[in-house]
């Protein structure tokens, strides 16, 4: 789970990481109130979820609270790949000596957390991190030990920080790690980390991701969780318990099992179609789950045709092949559907699906099959 | 021969008084594994399908000398279930268990590498070898016994590919599923290398899926310590890119994690790679 | 540092774990009127740092609370192995169904914090241990991972607790290691933990002992340090940074390390003589040291001659000399005085001593010969 | 020869510019030590005596190639410097700060036996190979290089023993102080390995002193496997019994931890136990 821009640095300050003290915005007069109340020239910074920002022109400069206002009337509404902006952070502006980096996250291959530091901050760290590698400065972090100080020496030597700095710095990065473990993050991020006009280090951007496995033991970051900008068939999902992504195919998807769905999807592809979605069921195959998704799937107006792909593993086929009857009795469904249901009990499966006859269903014994079937029918064939 | 479980696995269950612990206790048992006994705190006397249930997973080995582990507990239970595994010895422990948190494994996993005891999983299917055990969750009816060992990061891929090979006649030697969580304990690496070892295993299957370099670290291995055939399948071409929020991820991966790149580092180590999953029997 | 009965069992109430409502008290008079308010019979505990209470006396059962005066009145004032009892615990008397022990401590060999459990709790513990170990069930504990749940359960399981006391018992074994590392404790133990007449586990006696090198970063247990009860001269001694031991001898010794300073004390016994004390100086010897060093000897009356061996190693012979002269200026020295300067700069040393020409001191050149002449000394030859 | 260091030891100060640091860095240089640089957090690009210093442990050893630390700083931050050293790759650490709380050791040592770094110490006097190179505090003149290895627990009665064994004419290979405290880097039976390697080595001093068991541990090793004379000497005999409280400790520890007791194994192992320091010459 991503958080916004505002809930990161608010999370940071939590733990004694200084930030600008801005204020979150959902209209414009809110944010000529809060320019004004600063009393000094702003930012307007668009809150989405998705990176890209500031080149698709979401972060605004304004020397006065009307300025402010006019920025933020442009900026709310906006839509930044694919992210509607509902709300806008405006902080105070801040001169900027310089950028530097420094984020947390969890290094997958060394299975350890790893903190990284560069004096090339900004958004072209990537950037940095492709042409001089060196200029990141690494260093791993043992779970069991956490974060040790001479690691931060390290880190602070080797972007070459001026000395005066350094208490802050160790500060701030002890801060930053103790965040990170503490919301069970997978990233906590602040870039750029800016030297202001005073001499001092200021988180002027941040960015956190939450591990959703430990949501469990947070409930108040998964309270922060922002269902508003995102497409309500994403938060149905989540709410049903299914994993969903939304494509631009025709071919809509239901699996079970993520693996399986991601290969079903290839399928559709290699025989000439595109995927509408990823949608992995889990385990079971209750028939509300079943119905959501077929739901989701319909609502999506792209889809020309539905592939179901189900391996009866512990699941027995004719179960799902029941939920699906049962389903459709809520949702009514006229495009055409090409069911596959394969594994234990799948014989009663398919009896069942025989049984019902619905007009609209084509069954599939591979999944190859299933794949070219449902192609063909999205192409109306 | 296979490899990990066999005829001569004695398993217990932690969390088999569980609603999924039951359930596939009950499957296990009916395809022939040797479950010696259970765990579930503070049901220590108990019996469930004719097996002891103990309160702690050392006074379970003691009495059971078990020298196998299978956990179906719940996520926020799962690292504790690991570490009790481990601290009783346990050589292998398999953990069906999805949702751990990153952080706990990490720790698990730095616990793990000072200790004697292989973990496959977590999140993971488990283990079958054909006609003489099944510990995890993977449907028996699916495999047949042969020459060909599988090794995946999938659940029902896993299923589909397997079915795939039954159905071709080709049977296998043992199917493993290590799971698809980003920190794990048994590696593609590792059950190529057992695969390699195993006289009865005569080719392999692998089955990858986009995210992380293991396949590519596996393309690596294969290119320089497998003598028998490889064939794969890499799930995930047209998977969305993944929302990443950032920029640590970028700096910190080697890799992208695409299926082109994956396929290609597999296809460049002398790999087959399959373009769908019912493909793999005649590439093999 | 070890911790009073009262002490260690506030302590172990801040973490949770359930301990009898008791009060300590100062004079007969107090224990009158807690035994009153607790309404009920009581136990009256001498508070002494040290074992063997209960077969000294120390402990007793009283009905009313006249009889817990009359009680009180004859511990508070006894000496038990040489503390003098100043404080009384005054719990209401549980009714004990079964006594279970239950500690943590540090196992040196395995580097590791250990925690055991027994059934078979109460004073004989060591008994238990000597003639049936197995009776005594131990788990280490990772110093990283911390005490597990399911080690808890072995701990349980090995002593065949109830089944409906182990909720209670997890409770409370996690509370104890709680305690233990959060007080830096090289000792946290509950000797009985008794199943009281309702069935509960309550403890009723405890004691905690608390890694000296680590009270830098507790200064509340710090704080718990019972001077009133210790000898004057060891309180003088810590004061003035002096490792000190009395002992039952007549040569009074003081020596620059702890190794150096038993081996000294060896050799006064080797050669027919036994040692007054155990005095460590350690590292530098300032006149204001080596002062209340000598301040300390010669307070004890058993002392009868006065052994100085010092090895200059980093610390100057020569400067030792003149802080003992020094001191010396302050301290009345009558007994005869036998010192040995070796090691650095030791002819400076020497002649300083021999300048000074002061008539009690005597001058020795190896260990053992400062040892002979500090016996024959002693014993007035 | 000798053993841990020698002629080639590139030894690091941490701490170098504490009051203590300064001072035995300078006896240090002066008895011929190869100081190659000092760390003190803050102070990096400084000098002192000659040396430069830096922030980092990581930062002085890419810059000066030290293969050796030693370890001055306050208490409360040893441990810190001691998993800094580690991390850092450095061979050989030695921590002459006394008073680290246990439960800090006990972190240090976990991660220590996962490491390929050797601690000698806490609360050490450290080592000194007469002639080649003093890292500690040990008084260097009280020494002189021959064939007799002395190991010991203790740090004045150390010196006591190696300046007896001077004044008789006995040299020493190499002078090694592990320190007294509970839970350390480096056990007799370490040592005592590496004299029994060292051929210069011909004879071993063993100075021990009441309290645990590292001593009969030492005894049991002596006689399995030492092939050199070894002379002990055990410190304690008249010292008063430790004031415990609780039965904790009676019940853990397997040995008495008496003087007496430690020289009866001693001395069953084959050991020529000394009736005091000054007679330890005569046993050779």
């Amino acid at each position: 789970m991503n958080l916004h821009e505002y809930q990161s640095k608010l999370r940071f300050a939590e733990f004694g990481i200084p930030i600008p003290q801005g204020k979150v915005a959902h209209d414009p007069q809110q944010v000529y109130e809060i320019a004004k109340d600063l009393g000094r020239p702003v930012v307007v910074k668009a809150q989405v979820l998705t990176g890209g920002r500031g080149k698709a022109g979401g972060v605004k400069l304004a020397q006065t609270p009307e300025e402010a206002q006019a920025r933020a009337d442009e900026i709310l509404g906006m839509t930044i790949r694919g992210h509607k902006v509902l709300k806008v952070l405006v902080d105070p502006a801040a001169e900027i000596k310089a950028e530097l980096y420094l984020g947390v996250t969890n290094d997958r291959a060394a299975r350890k957390p790893v903190i990284m530091a560069s004096a090339e901050g900004g958004m072209d760290i990537e950037e940095v991190n492709r042409i001089s590698p060196e200029k990141i400065i690494r260093a791993h972090v043992d779970p069991f030990l956490g974060l040790r100080d001479y690691q931060i020496r390290n880190l602070a030597y080797g972007i070459d920080l001026p000395r005066d700095l350094w208490k802050q710095f160790m500060h701030i990065a002890r801060a930053l790690y103790r965040c990170y473990v503490e919301s069970d993050a997978t990233l906590a991020e602040i870039n750029p980390l800016i030297i202001d006009g005073e001499g001092n280090l200021l988180a002027v951007d941040g960015k956190m991701s939450i591990d959703d496995n430990a949501l469990f033991r947070h409930p108040d970051l998964a309270e922060m969780r922002d269902t508003s900008a995102e497409p309500p068939a994403e938060t149905e999902a989540r709410a049903a318990g299914l994993s969903y992504v939304k494509l631009d195919g025709e071919i809509g998807c239901m699996v079970n099992g993520a693996g399986l769905a991601m290969a079903t999807m290839d399928m559709t592809q290699l025989f000439g179609g595109s995927p509408a979605n990823f949608l992995d069921i889990g385990g079971g195959a209750r028939a509300d789950k079943v119905a959501a998704a077929l739901r989701i799937i319909v609502s999506d107006p792209n889809v020309k045709a539905i592939l179901v792909n189900i391996f009866g593993g512990i699941t027995r086929a004719d179960e799902v092949a029941r939920g699906i009857l049962e389903a459709l009795e809520t949702v009514k469904i006229d495009l055409p559907l090409v069911v596959r249901l394969v594994g234990t009990n799948e014989e009663e499966a398919h009896q069942i699906m025989a049984d019902a006859a619905l007009p609209n269903m084509v069954s599939a014994t591979s999944l190859a099959d299933a794949a070219q079937k449902a192609v063909a029918a999205a192409r109306g064939m | 021969m296979a490899i990990l479980v066999d005829s001569n696995t004695r398993l217990l269950v932690q969390g088999i008084t569980g609603r999924e612990g039951l359930f596939h206790t009950e499957q296990m048992i009916e395809y022939g594994t040797n479950v010696v006994g259970g765990v579930t705190p503070g049901k220590g006397g108990e019996w469930v399908l004719g097996k002891p249930v103990f309160d702690t997973v050392k006074a379970a080995r003691d009495a059971t000398d078990a020298n196998a582990s299978v956990i179906y507990v719940p996520a926020a239970f799962a690292a504790d279930a690991i570490f009790e595994a481990i601290d009783a010895g346990i050589e292998l422990i398999v953990c069906i268990t999805e949702g751990i948190p990153v952080l706990d494994m990490m720790k698990v996993r730095a616990r793990l590498d000072q200790s004697s005891s292989r973990l496959v999983g977590p999140n993971c299917p488990g283990l079958l070898t054909p006609g003489q055990a099944k510990v995890g969750i993977m449907p028996g009816h699916i495999a047949t016994p042969g020459n060909v060992g599988v090794v995946s990061r999938s659940g029902t891929l896993t299923y589909e590919v397997v079915y795939a090979l039954t159905q071709a006649g080709i049977g296998q030697t043992t199917c493993v599923g290590i799971g698809g969580d980003p920190i794990n304990g048994t590696s593609f690496i590792d059950v190529l290398q057992m695969f390699e070892d195993d006289p009865a295993t005569e080719k392999v299957v692998l089955i990858g899926e986009i995210g992380g370099t293991d396949e590519e670290k596996a393309a690596t291995f294969i290119a320089q310590s497998m003598t028998k055939p490889v064939v794969a399948f890499v799930a995930g071409r047209t998977a969305p890119p993944g929302r990443r929020m950032g920029h640590a991820g970028a700096i910190v991966e080697g890799g992208s994690g695409t299926a082109e790149d994956k396929i290609k580092a597999l296809a460049e180590a002398g790999v087959r790679v399959a373009e769908h999953p019912e493909q793999i029997p005649e590439l093999l």
